[in-house]
């Protein structure tokens, strides 16, 4: 009854407005793309270098070089064009990148997100997501709520590495959706999946919220 | 203003093609002006200056001016213009030598002028765009220029902090530009105009030629739709020149 | 290294050309290489890499190296080669992810990590190679890696103070370059290229096709021959890629 | 008897070595251009962003799109590129140019240059020269000895605002040559103009300096 994979990124897809620069994340933000609403015209970044990124390529036409910031084999558009690492990350840390879309671990309260390792255990390294945090206006997480252990992944303070303070302005999970506001004010709950009560959804969220739901 | 764009993803390459393009420079700066506002103006001399775009400036009869220009242009050219309607109260440059009326409003306290290194100038656009809000350079070191600024020594070298800049409006010149906003310069006429082109917080470019979405060559774009607000294509471009110096040609047309 | 360029002005531009250009790899790295070393390497996974430049360095033996690289390559693939051989003492690296021997290196103690959010390493490495010893971000702030890093306030706002890179050698990976190494890159290729061949004390560019000087086009050239010590083609070609998506063609080949 | 400005120029040819990039500034430097030695290749930068600078074009041939820093029509060579305001003082602020070849107004002892203002007189701004100086591997002025009125421009201090602190490698004026080797060491006299006396010299230099001449 809660929402599915697809369900989450066209729920997130709806934040997208006409005119918007977005980067898309690996996972379910990179199927946002696919939810795009009719009349919502906008340009997806990849912050390897690539503005203006297309769908991936037909079987047998991938070109090595065309590739987005999650390795995959993608494709031109009439109006792409590439840059260097330094002037993709300038448009992202300057404020010129409307809305970011990401997976994350652990979202706190307060608009913290961690996604970047576990101690001891995995390390990847941040990559492009603490830039993305830190310059994007808007930041859209979409992750599942619970980790596979059950612990909640919608917690009162990260206990993983963050990879931004007071960055995410909404989450979206399989249950239902949340105003983070980065941190400026309580959470609050603005959409429930289909079938989800808000007892269910407080039973599987560790932070305090409010519920306004619309 | 309206952000008005494409589609990219769902359409398998045929976006439906949206305009930033304005059909004249009134236009593609319609409600972006105020008193008091902030303006960066690409150029090197009278080259590569968005002459028209300054023009309805001009016209508009703006005030209190911050202008940030490497040059002020020249009397009666590019930001010449609006210092001879008094409209400018205040300019970051650096270098004003070929502007007469420039250096009497300066002399007379008509005009507060804040000179920079022109490297310091272009890197502080620069950073202004790519959201640093400061950095530290060599240049200046133990010069006027760097007083009130701070100094600080790395690897036992004196640098001072110079901090970035942004604008309320920053206008580009543009050899090409399409559709989408993503432009070209031709030459030495690029200049100052990618940095601030990325600085504004609407940002217009005068174009020579507006082109075709895909036909610029995705390598080749000195600056992405992305920073670009607004283009327009402006006719009439018999482009002066400051300095002609030329050579004769040799007696013998040879190797040359 | 042995500087060879060209006259400019006094031949009325038939210029007498001199070359950059280097027949191998070796040749291209002949003297550059020694222990302890830092390199910088061009790439983003195993696109843009200056893949033949760094098996000369596998082969050659060098040890106890810092590198300097958004990702370490894959397995087996770019810098993965150093890995191998464990000739990596130190890496400063954005992303591992897709690295088993760099993960299992860094968890036992092998390795030495320094981990940079990317776009901080990329302007470090812009800084780095344009003379700015600092400058401040507000990516990473609050995070583990702002750790014994500055914190300052611009504005009310919070700010890391980042340092710039240089490397002994950087190695980049060109798609086009001419003989006094102007170079052009390729599509996404292009990514930590431009700015390491401005940071290296060194910088040596592989090709993919060797052109005439004067055939790039001087306002599409990406990195100026000036930062660009050595340039050597090199042939073999079958471009690899890391993580092949497609989708099936339409039925109907219609409007796309 | 002392040195004519071709003269002057031609001293300053003679310190470009094979492979350099250079920037010459105004005057005097420009010239310098004409008297580059058989054998050494070298390219010229113009920090409007223009690296590669050719000859003056030929009449008719100007491009109003193509000038020097000192906004006076040039023209291409095959190795030309351009670069914007930002990436052109990149190269020179990062040390990747090896010699600035300028005029000035006074230098002094200690390597000290001012060629930018006179208060409450000349006001045109630093334009790049204080970056040239900062940035540039070695720099070398060429300038007259005395102000029209006497004075002598080689002084123990300057009086004039500065371009930059310690800056200056070596001067060349119509009377000689003097190693200032940014101050760190006491200024050495090289060499002399036909017929010009140590005592002439001396007569016409502020400051102190030791005679090493070759």
């Amino acid at each position: 009854m809660a929402w599915t994979r697809e369900d989450m990124a066209m729920r997130a897809a709806k934040e997208l407005k006409d005119g918007f620069y977005v980067n898309l994340g690996i996972g379910i933000p990179t199927m946002v793309a696919n939810y795009i609403p009719e009349g919502v015209n906008l340009i997806l970044q990849s912050e390897n270098g690539m503005l203006g990124t297309g769908p991936f390529p037909y079987e047998g036409e991938a070109d090595p070089d065309v590739i987005n910031a999650g390795k995959q084999t993608v494709t031109e558009l009439p109006e792409t064009s590439y840059c260097s690492s330094a002037d993709s990350f300038g448009m992202i840390r300057g404020g010129h990148i409307n809305m970011a879309i990401l997976g994350a671990m652990q979202v706190a309260a307060n608009g913290d997100l961690a996604n970047w390792m576990v101690p001891g255990k995995m390390v990847k390294g941040p990559g492009g997501a603490m830039d993305l945090v830190a310059g994007v206006r808007r930041v859209v997480v979409v992750m599942e709520h619970c980790e596979k252990t059950g612990a909640s992944k919608l917690v009162t303070e990260c206990s993983l590495p963050l990879t931004g303070a007071n960055v995410v302005d909404m989450v979206i999970t399989e249950l239902g959706v949340f105003d983070l506001a980065r941190g400026t004010h309580a959470p609050a709950l603005l959409e429930l999946a289909p079938g989800v009560t808000v007892e269910e959804i407080t039973a599987k969220t560790q932070f305090a919220f409010t519920v306004a739901l619309t | 203003m309206p952000l008005i764009r494409r589609a990219v993803w769902r359409r398998d390459g045929e976006a439906n093609v949206v305009d930033k393009a304005r059909a004249r420079a009134e236009e593609a700066l319609d409600g972006l002006l105020f008193d008091g506002m902030s303006i960066m103006a690409g150029g090197f001399g009278i080259c590569g200056v968005p002459e028209h775009l300054i023009a309805v400036i001009r016209d508009s009869g703006v005030r209190n001016l911050t202008v940030i220009s490497n040059n002020c242009g020249v009397d009666g050219a590019a930001l010449g213009l609006l210092l001879e309607t008094g409209q400018v109260a205040k300019a970051i440059s650096s270098y004003v030598g070929e502007n007469k009326l420039f250096a009497e409003q300066y002399l007379t306290g008509k005009i507060e002028i804040e000179f920079n290194p022109q490297g310091t100038l272009a890197e502080r656009i620069r950073a202004g765009g790519a959201g640093i809000p400061a950095f530290y350079t060599r240049t200046g070191v133990g010069t006027p220029l760097a007083k009130g600024k701070e100094e600080r020594t790395f690897n036992g070298e004196r640098f001072i902090m110079e901090t970035g800049l942004v604008s309320d409006l920053s206008l580009v010149k543009a050899w090409k530009g399409d559709h989408e906003g993503n432009l070209v310069y031709r030459k030495t006429a690029r200049n100052f105009n990618p940095m601030m082109a990325t600085a504004g917080k609407a940002t217009v470019a005068e174009l020579e030629h507006l082109v075709e979405t895909g036909t610029l060559g995705p390598d080749n774009i000195h600056t992405p739709g992305i920073f670009v607000d607004r283009v327009v294509e402006s006719h009439a471009y018999p482009k002066r020149i400051e300095k002609l110096y030329t050579r004769p040609r040799p007696e013998t047309a040879g190797a040359a």
